[in-house]
Order: structure tokens, then sequence, then C-alpha cells
């Protein structure tokens, strides 16, 4: 995750040259979940051809637990609404405020994770791995790299909470609260289009 | 050696040099490695091209110290020849041109000449570089690691990929490079959008920017699909997945765990969604390079600077809408190659509007011959050839023939060798002033450009020939196959060259290395040059620019009249 | 136009909205009962796929529109977005064309020596 | 005419000659362009070399469109070659397989390292296959449970067609991708497992062709060849009878036999 925290550099205040209006934190950003588009449109283009070219696929909800995938997805937005309140705290420079919603957005995210190391660890008791059929490939890896992206917003938005001890004030530090905000809709929207694709078709 | 000589020159250390976070130096630290990156593939084709040209003789020298693994008896075996080719083909993409022209003249070059102070994101700049010489060391050292290096070919198709050994640690290492580039693009494109200098409109900026801009937006939307490939075939080959192996596969009579599903044609679609936008990656800097070089030795605005930069946005969009034509005979459905043919021959349209460009750049000017326009010159009848035939490959119908041939091989290296490799060594000697005040021996580099361009030619062109033979390329044992013995004697050809070519480097690397103490000293601008990176010190110092920079016009003002001069820099006004 | 003096203009212009938040919040609830409860019906597949998709799309624009401010953000960013999502396009109709094999000749079908019940 | 030289090998098949079409006729487009550039390029060079007391000239605005003259040319050329060439001849080959019920039928499974060529045998039929019948001395798996399996003949590198008739290849492989190529045929297609491609040739002359791996397969690539023996109709007849008993011994399961 050194991407996402090290794009928060700033733009040299004293710059008076030509640029596009957005700051290079939110470019740089933008840019980023560009190619992230990039890498999971791959692995739903991997599930749409596999699917396609399969002899039968299983519908999601005979394999899988679909009231805790739903439950996982209330726990991911209500996530994602607790970032952006925390954004909307930062901006009124309440810390306090900002302290409280980001807490729960991390702790959300852990819920989320906790959730799904009880999914997988049914699917383990059950003798069903990654290598038991190509829709547990799918499941698993896609899963998983989803779950690697929600560590990496955990990592970024602990270092955020970290630093409102002292930066709150910073000029900048708004600006790193909208990117690691952005990183993490994103994330959630990733799971808007995972839970259907994989729990409900 | 990278820091050895700034040791002399600067008096820096170690750990300042390497983990400097200043552009130029982190320019120079890809531009040093991968030409040493380049140095290591090239010598892994050296011996393959004595197996090629005398298969089944020991190897001279080499094959008394290689393992009795590799080679017993000094003869290499089919797998170690699989293993060097496949390396050879990764080091010299991903490790050798893309780093020396994106990582290396992009990062030095880019933000001198927009005018800004440095990258966007230095911190980023330099962890792209440490992934990058992380995941090319991790590369390097698989051939000493057990099960050792790749021998599925640059391509890695699977299956052959996940029953190989050695694949593992390539894919670790792709995905450490892919990530190296990622950062790097984001990097260049938020400088080359917000940090342009007072009065640098995009329609002002050299085009070896805009090359850059088109190559790195490549380079972020190309490469996630090939990081998510990776992942794929690296779950097939550790968790037993099988994403890219259908059921029923029998190996050497024993059938495969696998549980089967999978198609080995997606990895084919997701490596080849990548690996043709990464043509142009490799290309399009040169390009870049070749502009500028050619502006300021012909003292004459480029010519359709609109057009350049037009077609160069064009190749950028329609380089994501070809990548089939790789897969022509791969057993895809035929009605898509339809298409896919289609757009690759609209894709042929851009790119010779930017030839005839760069030719008709010529037209009216004062052409100086210094050595790295000799360079530049010569990538244009280079890539001429290697364009052209590609048309034949292009095409359906005589692609059935010609696929996976010696034609493709020296299709592709005419692209690469002679065209962007010799483009990118003319950058050398275009910027080598600016990196240490000095210049490169002229005698020297004359000498170099010939001898290279004769040589490469000579390994190349036979290719040609074999290829229309029917010579099928990756081949241990050329001799192997009837078709081509006849065409046996033109492999002894293309070795000896190559063995020239080796040859030819050493005033390369004896002109570089001497140079940077000894070479003439020469000024701020001894180029004459119009673009802002000859506005600043030679070399530039901490925040390049010494006075405020504002721009007045655009990048190639060569010859106005009722100047003083014939270049007019683009950060002074000028007076009419 | 210095990058700092943009930056604040942007906040002061579309500063947060919690209304809207709480808006889009309910309305993503709303929506992931709908598209489980439509599940239920267990649709023939095209229809399933149809609504599933439907349904995600609308999602992921609330949030993009109003939780990632793309409402009102800056043209590069749409550009920027427009672009990747036409490649996004090519990508996924590419391989799923091949494999649906429309005219062509090649079977993906299991080869017979694959068919082992 | 020599079978290989240093140009295109011998022409064997019926649409050899359209693909040998395509080739010649690019590769003398490609020289003429080439040499006609060069020709200018050499020009501009030579005149337009720095001389004292004669500056640069600086271009017109109109000259751009001027510059787009070539791009047209080849433009147009290459919309002709596509809609003339390409994809009439593409579909020919590719696309239009002649029906199965006249042509003759042959399925090739590939395997590391060598081609199994699987004889229908008289019905015409190919017998089932399953991987777990894989056995050294039924290397394709043939299910011999399955009637139309009995007579159906199966020999490692040795490819016997018909002359002048239309044979339909089923290609496929048992491992990792290969590729067919038989130059003489200007035949090409990757063998994909888990994929059955059909691919079609008429042989057009009698004769003893190669056939090649042109895709990277592993060790033994370079040596993964085989042989093609075109006959005259009576004479491969003659040969698929002298093979049957063949057949027939083979078809007795080996768990029996053994």
């Amino acid at each position: 995750m050194s991407s996402a925290t090290a794009v928060s550099e700033h733009t040299p205040v004293h710059h008076s040259g030509e640029s596009t209006g957005v700051t290079n934190a939110k470019l740089g950003i933008w840019l980023f979940l560009a190619s992230e588009i990039m890498l999971f449109s791959t692995l739903f283009t991997t599930y749409i051809v596999l699917r396609l070219g399969a002899a039968s696929w299983p519908r999601g909800w005979d394999v899988l637990n679909v009231p805790l995938g739903m439950i996982n997805t209330f726990v991911l937005i209500t996530s994602s609404v607790t970032m952006v309140m925390a954004y909307a705290k930062a901006h009124e420079k309440n810390l306090k405020g900002f302290q409280t919603y980001m807490s729960l957005t991390i702790f959300l995210a852990f819920v989320f994770l906790i959730n799904k190391g009880i999914e997988y660890s049914a699917h383990f008791r059950h003798n069903e791995f990654p290598s038991t059929s190509i829709f547990h490939a799918v499941y698993f890896t896609l899963t998983g790299l989803h779950g690697l992206h929600v560590i990496g917003g955990i990592i970024v938005n602990s270092t955020l909470l970290y630093l409102s001890k002292t930066d709150f004030d910073h000029p900048l530090f708004l600006g790193r609260v909208e990117g690691a905000g952005l990183y993490w809709h994103f994330v959630d929207i990733v799971w808007i289009f995972l839970f259907p694709a994989l729990y409900l078709l | 050696m990278a820091h050895e000589h700034q040791d002399s020159q600067a008096h820096k250390s170690f750990y300042s040099y390497f983990f400097s976070t200043d552009h130029k130096v982190i320019g120079l630290l890809y531009i040093v490695t991968a030409l040493m990156f380049l140095l290591c593939g090239f010598m892994l084709m050296l011996v393959m091209r004595w197996q090629l040209a005398f298969p089944g003789s020991p190897i001279p020298l080499l094959g008394r110290i290689l393992s009795p693994s590799l080679a017993p008896n000094g003869v290499m075996t089919p797998d170690f020849y699989n293993a060097l080719g496949a390396m050879h083909g990764t080091i010299m993409v991903f490790l050798g041109i893309v780093p020396l022209g994106v990582g290396g003249f992009g990062n030095y070059v880019l933000p001198l000449q927009i005018g800004a102070e440095d990258m966007a994101f230095p911190r980023l700049n330099l962890a792209s570089y440490w992934f990058f010489l992380l995941g090319g060391l991790l590369m390097l050292s698989s051939f000493i690691l057990p099960g050792g290096a790749a021998q599925s070919g640059w391509t890695s198709y699977p299956p052959l990929a996940i029953i190989n050994p050695g694949q593992t640690v390539w894919l670790f290492a792709m995905v450490m490079l892919i990530t190296s580039s990622l950062l790097g693009a984001i990097n260049f494109l938020v400088t080359s959008f917000n940090l342009r200098a007072q009065g640098m409109k995009l329609s002002r900026l050299p085009i070896f920017v805009w090359a850059q801009i088109v190559t790195a937006f490549l380079l972020l939307l190309a490469f996630p699909p090939l990081e998510a490939a990776s992942v794929l075939q690296l779950m097939d080959r550790i968790a037993h997945t099988s994403f890219y192996l259908p059921q029923g596969l029998v190996i050497l009579g024993m059938r495969h765990i696998a549980s089967g599903g999978g198609q080995p044609l997606l990895w084919q679609h997701l490596f080849w969604f990548l690996a043709h936008p990464e043509v142009y990656v490799l290309l399009l800097p040169a390009m870049g390079i070749v502009s500028e070089i050619i502006a300021n030795n012909t003292r004459k605005p480029i010519h359709g600077y609109n057009v350049i930069v037009g077609s160069m946005i064009a190749i950028g969009i329609l380089a994501f809408v070809v990548w089939a034509h790789h897969m022509f005979i791969s057993g895809m459905s035929a009605v898509l190659s339809d298409f896919f043919l289609v757009t690759t021959m609209i894709i042929s349209v851009p790119s010779v509007a930017i030839l005839t460009s760069f030719v008709f750049s010529l037209r009216g000017g004062s052409i100086r011959f210094t050595t790295p326009m000799l360079f530049a010159l010569a990538f244009l009848p280079m890539f001429g050839i290697g364009g052209l035939t590609g048309l034949p490959l292009g095409l359906t119908v005589t692609d059935i023939y010609l696929h996976d041939t010696y034609y493709i091989i020296g299709h592709f290296h005419y692209i690469v060798v002679p065209g962007s490799l010799l483009a990118l060594m003319g950058g050398v000697y275009y910027w080598f002033p600016k990196w240490f005040g000095r210049k490169m021996d002229d005698t020297l580099g004359k000498w170099h450009f010939w001898t290279s361009l004769i040589c490469m030619n000579g390994v190349f062109f036979p290719m040609f020939i074999q290829g229309l033979a029917g010579q099928d390329r990756r081949y241990y044992d050329p001799m192997a196959a009837l078709h081509s013995v006849p065409t046996q004697p033109l492999h002894v050809v293309s070795s000896a060259f190559a063995g020239l070519l080796f040859l030819s480097q050493i005033p390369f690397i004896y002109n570089f290395f001497h140079s940077i103490s000894h070479g003439e000293k020469v000024g701020d601008n001894p180029w004459q040059a119009t673009t802002l990176d000859w506005a600043c010190p030679s070399p530039p110092p901490h925040g390049n620019f010494t006075k405020p920079i504002r721009v007045y016009h655009g990048p190639y003002e060569y010859s106005l009249a009722g100047q003083k001069t014939d270049w007019a820099p683009q950060n002074e006004e000028v007076l009419a | 136009m210095s990058a700092s003096a943009v930056a604040s203009n942007e906040h002061s212009s579309h500063g947060p909205n919690v209304r809207a938040y709480m808006t889009v919040f309910g309305a993503l609830l709303f929506l992931t009962v709908v598209t489980v409860l439509v599940s239920y019906w267990h649709l023939p597949i095209k229809m399933a796929v149809a609504v599933a998709l439907a349904i995600a799309t609308l999602k992921s624009a609330l949030v993009a529109a109003v939780f990632m401010h793309l409402k009102g953000e800056r043209i590069i960013i749409y550009g920027l977005l427009g672009m990747t999502v036409f490649f996004v396009l090519f990508l996924i109709a590419g391989p799923s064309f091949d494999v649906v094999d429309v005219g062509g000749h090649a079977v993906h079908a299991p080869v017979a020596m694959q068919a082992e019940k | 005419m020599k079978q290989y030289g240093w140009g295109l090998p011998l022409g064997a098949s019926s649409y050899a000659g359209s693909i040998d079409f395509g080739i010649y006729l690019i590769h003398a487009v490609m020289i003429l362009i080439f040499v006609i550039w060069g020709v200018f390029f050499t020009y501009l060079l030579i005149k337009y070399r720095k001389k004292t007391g004669m500056s640069a000239r600086r271009d017109e605005a109109h000259g751009v469109v001027k510059s787009l003259i070539p791009d047209i040319i080849v433009m147009v050329f290459e919309i002709v070659l596509i809609a003339v060439y390409a994809i009439p001849v593409w579909s020919k080959i590719k696309i239009d397989t002649p029906p199965s019920g006249k042509a003759n039928m042959v399925a090739i499974e590939a395997q590391q390292w060598s081609w199994n060529i699987h004889y229908p045998g008289p019905d015409g039929k190919f017998g089932k296959t399953d991987p777990k019948y894989v056995h050294f001395s039924n290397p394709i798996g043939l299910d011999y449970n399955d009637p139309a399996a009995k007579d159906d003949i199966v020999i490692a590198n040795e490819l016997h067609l018909p002359v002048d008739k239309p044979t339909i290849i089923e290609l496929t492989s048992m491992d990792v991708i290969h590729s067919l190529f038989i130059p003489e045929f200007r035949l090409k297609q990757d063998a994909v497992p888990g994929m059955k491609i059909p691919v079609w040739v008429t042989p057009t002359k009698t004769g003893t062709f190669e056939i090649s791996c042109a895709q990277l397969c592993g060790m033994a690539h370079s040596f993964m060849r085989g042989k093609v023996i075109v006959q005259s109709q009576a004479d491969y007849d003659a040969w698929l009878k002298s093979e049957a008993p063949k057949a027939a011994a083979a078809s007795v399961p080996a768990s029996e036999a053994f």
C-alpha cells in the first residue's frame, strides 16, 4: 500500500504554473483508481469468460452463504458512510468527530474481514479449497484480492487516524482524508459488483 | 558501478545516491541499471546464438564453467536454451528498453522539459526505482535459485508455464516490475499535468513529453490486466487452481491433478492486452527522442507537430484494441480475427503519419550530422523496415504461414533494436552534456553508430529469409526440421554479427564512463536547443532551475526571421 | 490559477452534504435488500444478470457520484474515467466474444475425452 | 521445384497459392515503398545538409496536409488488401470448412512431444477417448467399450492423406499448447488442450512433407516432428486396409490383455 500513502505528497504551495486545477494527491489517487479499475475488470473478465465456457456453473446460493454475504455488504456500505462522515468532520475541523467516524470505519472493516474469515473457515471445514473447482478458484481469488484491498484500506485509515493527533490542522490533511476516502469507496464499489456476481447469480 | 563515478564527481555517499529522491539521480540510476540489464540480456542471447549457429557443439569458454545440469560437456541442454530464451525476452523488454526509455529518459528529462522542480511524488519515484531494481535482481537470480529460470518464453503461455519449473519466481518478479511501472506512470502523469511552468500549455509541450504522457497512460491501464493475469497464474501454480487449465490434461502419460474448467486462451488474451500496448511503450519514448534530436539538428520546427501528437494519442488509444492479432492462429474465433485485422491495419495509419512527418521535417532544414542525429536518422529507415514487415504478419492470411517463424523475430527486433534502442542510444549522446556538463567523444560515437547499425542489420535481416523458408522460432536445434536446413548458414551469419555487435558496444561503454570525468567541457546548451531542459545549468542543481521559468511559445522555434540566433528558447520572448 | 486557490475554491462550493450522504446510505441499503430478494425468485439466468447488473451499476453510480464527489468533478477526471471504461468494455468484450465464438468454428465445449461422468 | 530452399517451400495444397500470392504481393509493395522512400530520404539528407551561409527554411502551414499523402496511399492499399484479399481468403481457409460428410476425417491429438494421428477407420466415426484409459499402448486413451473405437487407427507422427480430396483435421492437445505446421500446405494452427479446432486442407501433390511444432511446448519442442504422406486415393485406401488388423489387435482392452 505504499502507493496510497506515498501519493499524499503535496503540490509546492508556491507553484504558479499550468495545472489541471485538481490537486496532485487527488489526481494521483484517481489515476491509481483507474489502474485498479483495469485490475478488477480483468478479474471480472476472467469470471465471465470462465463461466461462459464452463459446462456447468453452480448458482451462488447453493454453495455460498448468502445471508453472511449480505451482512458483509451492509457492513461495507456502512463503513463507506462513516468514511464520508469522517471526511465531513475533517472538513468542519472537528477532530473528535473525525476520530470517532474514522475509528468506526476501521472497526467495520475489521468486522468485514472477520465475517469473511468465518466464511472461509466454513469452506475449509467442508474441504472446499481454491483447487476444488473452477467456481471455488474464482470465488477465493476474487474475494481474496478484494480482502487484500480491505487490509490496505485499514492500514491507510489507521495511519490517518494516528496522524490526526498531530497533523489534523496541516493544510494537506483534508486532502489525504479525501484520497483515502476515494480509495475506500472504490473498495466498496468492487464489493457491490462482487457480491451479486458470486452470491446471487 | 553506478555510484562509483558519482563518488568521484560529486563526493556523494552511497546512501545519498541510492536513496535520493531527486528525479535526476533516479533517472540516471534507471539509465545505468537498464543499460546493465540490456548487456545481461544481450549476453544471454550470445550464448543462445552459439547453439543456433553450431547446434550441439560445446560452448567455448562458458561451456567449461556452466554446471553439468545446464550444459553437460559444455553443450547446453534444451531446457537451458529455453530458459535463456525466456529470460532474454523478459529482460530486454521489461528490464532493458522500458526502464531506459521511460524510467531513465522520462525521469531525467520530462520534469526539465516542462519546467518543474522535481516529480510530483519524489518518494514514490524512489519506490518505483527500488521495485524495478529488486524485481530485476529477483528475475536474474532465478538462474541460481532452485527450479532455475523460467523456460516458457517471455509470453509464458499456460499450460506449459504452469507445469514448467522456474515460473513462480518469474511471476513474483513480474508483479514487482508491474508495480514499479504503475507507480512510475501515476507520477509521470501527475507531473506533466500539474507541474508545468507558467505558460507551458499542453500545445507547447515538447513531443518527447507527449510521448511520455501517452506511454504512461499505456502503462497505467494495460499493466493491471497482466498483474491480475499473473496472480491467476500464480494461483494455478501455488494453490493448484485451474484458471488456465482445462479438464483432463494428461502430461507425459500422467493425469494432471487440476480440477479443470479453465481456458488456456484466456491468458493469451490478457497477456496480449498488455503486451501489445507494451510494444508502443518500447517505441513511443524513442519517437519522442527522435523528434527532439531531429528538430534540433535540422534547425527548423518539427514538421506537423499536431499530426505527430495526434498520431501518438491515436496510437495510444488504438493500442488497446489490436491485441488479438497475436492470436490469429491460436484457435481464437476466426470472426474475431477479422475485427482485429481491421484495427491492426488502422493503427498503421498514425505510425506512417509520424514517420512521414519526421522525413518531411528534414526538408528545408540545415542538417547537422552530429552523433545523436545519426542515431535519430537511422531510426527512420530501421523503423520503416520493422513497420513494413509487420504488414504480412498483421494480415490474417499471410500470418498463417509466417506466424511463429523467424520472420516475426526479425520484425519485432527491427522495431526494438535498430529502431527503439538506436534512438535511445542517440538520446544518451544527446542528453549526456546535460547530465554531466561534458560531451561524449564524437569519433568514438560515430564508430559506435556505424558498427552497431551494420551489425544490427547483419543479425536481424537474415531472419526474414529464414522466416520465409519456414524456420520455426524457439527451436533448440534449428537443424531438426528439414525445411530449415537450407537456411542454416544464415544462423552463422547472424551469430557472427551478434558477436561483432557485442564488440562494437565497447567503444560506447568506454566513451560513456571516460567522458563523465574526461569529456570535453561544454556549456548549458551545447546543441543550441530551444526546450527548457537546456535552460538550466548542466548538470542541473537540486530544484533544477536557477531562475523562475516562464514559457512564451512552442517548443521548436528555430530559424525565426529577424533574430540574432537561429534558435529561440521557449523561456525567452521572441521580439518581432 | 494557483492550485491552492483552486483547492479551497472547490471545497467551499462542494462542501460535504450530510443529508445527501444519508439519503444515499438509505438507497444503498434498500437496493441491497432488493437485489437479494430478487435472487430468491430464481429468475432465468439472462434476466437475473440484467437485474443484478442494473442494481449494482446504480449502487456504484450513487457511491461514485455522492461519496466520491464525482458529481461536479473536473472534466479531466471524467475524461480519465471515460477512457478507462472504454478500454474495460473492449477487455470484457474481446475474450467473451471469443469464448462464445459467434460464427467461428473452434469448439470450446469440453472435448470428448474430458467428459468424464 | 526444390522442396526446401531459401525461399518459400514447395506449395502443395489448394490454398497454398492464395497465401503465396499475398506474401509475394506484399513483399513487392514493401520493397517498392522502401526504395522510393529511401531515395527520397537520401535526397533530403544530401540536399539539405548543413552548408555555410544557408539557414534552414521553415515550413509553410499547407505543407502538413501534403505530407499526409503517403498515409492516404497506404490506407487505400490496406483497405483494398483487406476487402479484396484478406477477409475472403481468410474465410475460405479458416471459416468455410468443407462439409464433414464429403471430406476425409482425421483427428490429431498432440502431446509432449509427438503427434498422435487418429484415423476413424472404415466406420468413419471417431471412438470416444478418456484420460483414464491413457496407457503406453493407448496414447490417446481410446475407450474400446465404444463400438466406434474398435476400428480406429492411432499412429504417432505419420499423417497419411489422399491427394486432391479435402481432409478435415480435428486438432487438439492432451497437455500443453502445440502448433501444427506443415510448411508445404501453408497450414498452421495451434493445438489447444480443451479445444477441438477443425482445420482443413486439400493436398494437391503427392509426396512426403514435414510436420513441425510451431509453438514452444517444452524441452523437445524442436524435435516434435512428423511426416505427412500424401498418396493417391488407391494407395491411401490400400494403406488403410493394411493398418486395419493392427487396430483390431489394439482394441482388446489393455486390462484384459495383460
